[in-house]
């Protein structure tokens, strides 16, 4: 069409484009929205291929003004609701600070989960606290939820005397056997069918607990993620893969992963597996679709997938300026909204909270984060000179240490 | 040689059984051997299950312990090595068969970057006790896509152990010893030598397992150390590294010629017996490297700089290395290809008339 | 539930079985097959999302007694057809000669595509001639149906003298870029994303030219399957994906590759692209639905998944013993029969062939593979010693043979 | 040193002006001046397009030849290489770039068993035209995932060819060589000198690379020879093999202690350029090898062995391997892990007082 020195007949490569491009207006309009409370709510023992038009839908609780609505309105009390909603406060609190010190040249890399708050915390609450999590690096709020050691999280970033994983990771790639938090890759979509191998064990074991594993729309297209759904479906796996689409990778859109087609939940119906896909700034509605294909796993009825659908609020991490390939504004056009304000509106029109807690509640963890702060300051930042002793830098390698590290340690000196 | 030599360092518990077994025999009484014991232990793989294995080392293992702990796997190396991670980080020792090393590659990111370093990047918190078997090497006109010896891409890889046998005794012991492990250890079947242990000469006739000593092989629970090479053969004139099916042809060499070369079989390649190896060289001077994995870069690259660096001066003459050539495994010429007695002979000469 | 000693709420792991084993009777109930004509025909605009369906049937035109019915009843002469079956009973008695060679000790390896015949037969003519087809090991018909010399497939099966690829590839590891036939690989499902590849460059340089690939239910796990799926349909590659189910991989049925929880044409609607899922043993359904398949991509609509649903007739491979895992009658069971006898039957209702005939054509078939035969064991069959010059091997390793290379050869010696 | 050091073997057409640019800036030209140059040239990756790529290797080069000659993959890198290579079979000359070379495993399997291979098993009918960038090493405080050298994993794979450059002038003439190329192409770029050459100091000021020679880039076309090493530093006393980042340090670490180091910095590792390794060595009598991958199976080993077996006699001391440790890549520990100046020093001394 556009060429005109074309052949008649000729084929043309497709490259897929985004709505919208720095200086370019936001635009959504290619996406529907169904009404909150709109969506049936399914029995757990529904089978997969019944359940496969749910891939393109969108499953809401919350409405805008703050109301939760329809069928898969979970039952969780106000105590508990509020609870979550502290830890998003503290999430984000969290988030901001730490970028801000990658900035003040504190630690080398850091990465918000902004926008994307309701997921992992919402999340970590509709599950049992020993069931395994194999996360991506954007679900802190896990660690959050299950009450890790902030100053730990902070030791870690700064790789200092007390990071608990001795300075040997990347910030933020956290760890922690006692959390039921698997220990963070900076390779894509490995956790997932790690976390159908866990799975697989617990059931192998007759233990009774479950696994539930995080990835992007981007590193979908990883062959990990076909690995877990085929190993998940074929055995049956009680395991949760949620597919957070906030729907940029770096700086390329989920076009580029396979968004221009279909949903991120669709891929689920090509397994047999169930889909959900649920607005993922609703933490009512992450809540629950994440209780329901918790008790369907352990009900022996096998892997659910969940597409979270959201908006990736902050540049991808502290390396990236997403000024340069989307509009700025594009965050604050999204239409599902910010997911603290709208549980914060749920809990103020429940009448079981107000503003002026809310504006406490920020502050406390602003406060507690900024405290929790200056003790982790306090032991170090990350520095050219490592505060671990040399030596330790080849243990763990194995179990012992072998022959040749040793060499390599002495020869090191210390 | 005798037994005795055919067996170094094994640790033995209580009085055992022996029986004649092939390598796939003794494989399969690894297995079977570590099932019984420890209920953790399980194993998949492709074809693994009913049918126990396209060369037969899960042989009823699934009827005899359930489809739960012995079982097929789809045809994703990359899910089989994943899944088997996660389930070693649960707290299994999962076993699990690639068909063929050829096909280990797809799986290759879940070895290298996750297997490998779980252990440190959770500073120990997570650890991944798990055994990747493969059968590997060539001379059973397999055409390029089922001979390749890919251990040099695992040897590179910290946090990973190379294991690979050259007999029914050692692969039983050294397969008990790699589930045994805490850490994930690649173990490397070389199937070649699966039913007899082949010296090399293609035109001769094939001895089966039942002729050599190392095929008696005791019924219950053993163990070689990981870590330990074996003198297969003691000599004077010159030191000749090998593993796996090398090690036959490596002897059949050394006797064809008459030469009275120190033969040391591996056993593990990482971490490698460097104490063995240095011995050995001090007292001949002159050593000789047999893999059949492509020469360039492939693990007598290693092996070459670890005794220069070791034996510098002791060194009589230069180090040989006598390899696959750097060209993939052809069909028809896997004569040519395959390193022959006579390349090898050739290379001890050269070794020794230097 | 079996297991007494099971914890309350405990979870169990699930290992697919087949319906059969050896000793059993073959057991097809699990399957449902739409009637013959019953499945609408789209059109090549329709969109994606709207043809999911069609991943749970199947199309079906020929029925059982030769008649070609419904709307997916392709155009095409009896010329033609004749054509196809002389093709199939070609391949089937290349395959038996082949097969039993092998056995004769005249080479180390063979594999039949025994009940599959339809598929790459009927797919090749449906394509243009200068098409590009990435194929999987059992699609010898695309070679067959493109006239490549058998002569020279036997060359290629005994490594001798006059095997265009000089010895190094494994017998029927076929490759010819004349009859755009990508040169075969030992490694599963690779093929399937080089495919998408170069369907990309078609349309990167404005060609006319599609491509077709094929794998098997087994290869499906593969990630190089999800990578070419995810490829294909972000940028509307001009492909066809073809995924032939014939139920087995070597020892392991469909369940073990996701068989149990829907079907493979199902995989399409996960990227959304349209499946097409087909009797593969009706040569006029598989025809017809590659031609909209590649009218489809020919006209820049982009890939689609084609399922073709069949039986493996014979073993895996000379290595392989089927009757040690199904039961040996389990072929014989298939109801949707033998595809070259449903095409005989068809041309023989048609008026168009007869009895008489066919016997004829299956003698000329046995005829001519036998004559081919001995001419090509007459070049030699394979044999100890490589009848290639020893320095053959160190060509083609790189376009000019590097100094190492080189100094190997010299050494070895000739 | 003087430009012409830096330079050495470059083949040039036609006059060309000079610009001063970074490796990152010779990077880009090379791809803009081939897809000026060849229709069929085309590149694709993970942020490679709208954005540039992250370290803007590929800035402007979709606004200037459109998005269907360079754009955004998905991410599987299994699926890029892959593609490229069913592309480069098409007959397109495909540069595609993964993010980190720690992220190259999902895609290893399409080189090792496919890229590499299709020319030989095809006896020449299909070839593959590619090239695979991308960037390795560290020095950046990237942890154990955005740090690691896997270049010994390529070099072990007969039919890839391997490719460092050390400065932009190289970075530029050698991605053209490699673009032009008929085989795959492996071409790895040290990150940690995209923007100026490191010198192993982590505590000095870091020069721009408009303060080196071979900073001087022409605008258009010329190309550097694959297989040619480049003698950077001749000296008498010893010869040290390095390539990337680590020619460099090896400078430095030469400067600093005052050794009148040959350096040679290889430029290309397969098809490596023994003769000037040789040359080097029997004049030198004493080596030191220099990388930061990991020492086991690292491409030292290889390197090793060869000087060993083509050199032998003129050996005068061990040939010693100044390598990263046999250790993921750690975070905090950035400096002690890398193969810093003083480390090689303590090397280059000890070899030349063994
Ligand atoms: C195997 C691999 N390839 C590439 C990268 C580089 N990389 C890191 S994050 C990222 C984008 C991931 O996008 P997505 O999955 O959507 O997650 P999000 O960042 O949006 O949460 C990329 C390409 C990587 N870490 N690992
Ligand atoms: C990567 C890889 N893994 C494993 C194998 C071994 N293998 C060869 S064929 C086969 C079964 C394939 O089954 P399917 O895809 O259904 O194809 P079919 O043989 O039925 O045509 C297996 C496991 C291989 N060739 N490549
Ligand atoms: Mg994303
Ligand atoms: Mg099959």
């Amino acid at each position: 069409m556009d060429d005109m020195s074309r052949k008649p007949n000729a084929l043309e490569l497709h490259i897929p484009k985004p709505r919208a491009r720095p200086g370019d207006k936001p635009d959504f309009s290619g996406w529907s929205f169904p009404e909150p409370g709109a969506t049936p709510k399914p029995d757990i023992e529904e089978s997969a291929v019944e359940m496969r038009e749910y891939a393109y839908g969108l499953i809401r609780v919350l409405d805008m003004d703050g109301n939760a609505l329809g069928p898969w309105t979970p039952s969780i009390s106000p105590e508990e609701l509020r609870r979550g909603l502290k830890y998003m406060l503290l999430t984000r609190a969290f988030d901001e600070r730490m970028h801000r010190a990658q900035r003040q040249g504190k630690t080398s890399f850091y990465m918000q989960c902004l926008g994307e708050e309701a997921i992992a915390i919402a999340q970590t609450m509709a599950l049992n606290g020993d069931d395994m999590c194999f996360p991506s690096y954007r679900q802190q709020g896990i660690l959050i939820a299950r009450e890790y050691p902030l100053v730990d999280m902070m030791h870690q970033i700064y790789s200092n005397a007390q990071d608990p994983l001795k300075g040997r990771q990347l910030p933020i790639m956290y760890s922690s056997k006692k959390e039921g938090f698997f220990t963070i890759s900076g390779n894509l979509a490995t956790q997932v069918p790690q976390a159908v191998g866990w799975a697989m064990a617990s059931a192998y074991s007759n233990d009774g607990r479950i696994a539930a594993t995080w990835l992007g729309d981007g590193s979908t297209a990883e062959g990990d993620f076909h690995a877990a759904m085929t190993f998940a479906a074929v055995y049956k796996a009680p395991v949760i893969i949620n597919v957070v689409n906030n729907q940029w990778a770096i700086s390329s859109f989920q076009g580029i992963a396979g968004g221009e087609n279909t949903t991120f939940a669709a891929r689920a119906v090509g397994y047999g597996m169930p889909p959900l896909r649920v607005d993922g700034n609703d933490f009512l509605a992450v809540y629950a679709v994440t209780k329901w294909a918790a008790e369907r796993a352990r009900a022996n009825l096998g892997p659910t997938l969940i597409e979270h659908f959201t908006y990736r609020g902050g540049p991808h991490s502290t390396s990236d300026d997403p000024s340069r390939y989307r509009p700025s504004d594009e965050g604050r056009c999204w239409p599902l909204g910010d997911p603290i304000e709208r549980l914060r509106d749920h809990l103020v029109s429940l009448g079981e909270w107000s503003e002026e807690q809310h504006r406490q509640a920020q502050e406390e963890a602003i406060e507690t984060v900024r405290a929790t702060g200056r003790e982790a300051e306090k032991v170090g930042v990350l520095k050219a000179d490592a505060p671990q002793p040399r030596a330790e830098m080849f243990e763990d390698v194995y179990k012992d240490v072998p022959w040749h590290l040793a060499r390599q340690r002495d020869e090191m000196g210390s | 040689m005798s037994p005795g030599t055919w067996r170094g360092n094994a640790t033995r518990w209580g009085r055992n059984h022996m029986a004649q077994m092939t390598m796939i025999q003794a494989l399969n009484s690894a297995l079977d051997t570590m099932m019984e014991r420890d209920p953790n232990v399980l194993t998949f793989g492709e074809d693994v299950g009913y049918f126990g294995g396209v060369f037969k080392v899960t042989e009823h293992l699934q009827q005899k312990y359930g489809a739960k702990r012995c079982f097929d796997a789809p045809i994703s190396e990359n899910g089989i090595t994943a899944t088997a991670i996660g389930m070693a980080v649960y707290g299994l020792r999962p076993v699990v068969e690639i068909q063929f090393a050829d096909y280990m590659y797809p799986g290759y990111d879940q070895l290298v970057n996750e297997a490998s370093r779980i252990r440190y990047r959770s500073a120990g918190d997570f650890t991944v006790p798990m055994t990747v078997r493969m059968p590997y090497g060539g001379g059973i006109r397999g055409g390029q896509t089922h001979s390749q010896s890919p251990e040099s891409l695992f040897t590179h890889v910290a946090g990973l152990k190379t294991v690979i046998p050259s007999t029914p005794y050692d692969a039983k012991g050294l397969l008990i010893s790699a589930i045994e492990d805490d850490d994930p250890v690649i173990f490397m079947e070389p199937k070649r030598i699966y039913n007899g242990p082949f010296d090399g000469f293609h035109d001769r006739q094939v001895s089966p397992w039942s002729k050599h000593p190392a095929s008696e092989v005791p019924d219950g629970y053993y163990k070689i150390p990981l870590g330990k090479a074996n003198v297969v053969k003691e000599g004077e004139a010159l030191t000749v590294i090998a593993y796996g099916t090398m090690v036959h042809v490596a002897l059949a060499a050394a006797t064809e010629a008459g030469i009275d070369a120190e033969i040391i079989d591996l056993r593990t390649l990482v971490p490698i017996d460097i104490e063995t190896i240095v011995n050995s060289v001090e007292k001949t001077g002159r050593c000789v490297i047999v893999h059949e994995a492509t020469r360039t870069s492939g693990f007598g690259g290693e092996l070459s700089a670890l005794v220069q660096e070791h034996c510098f001066y002791h060194l009589e003459a230069p180090i040989e290395r006598v390899t696959g050539y750097d060209t993939p495994y052809p069909h028809s010429q896997e004569w040519e290809y395959f390193p022959t007695p006579p390349r090898i002979i050739k290379a001890m000469r050269r070794a020794l008339e230097s």
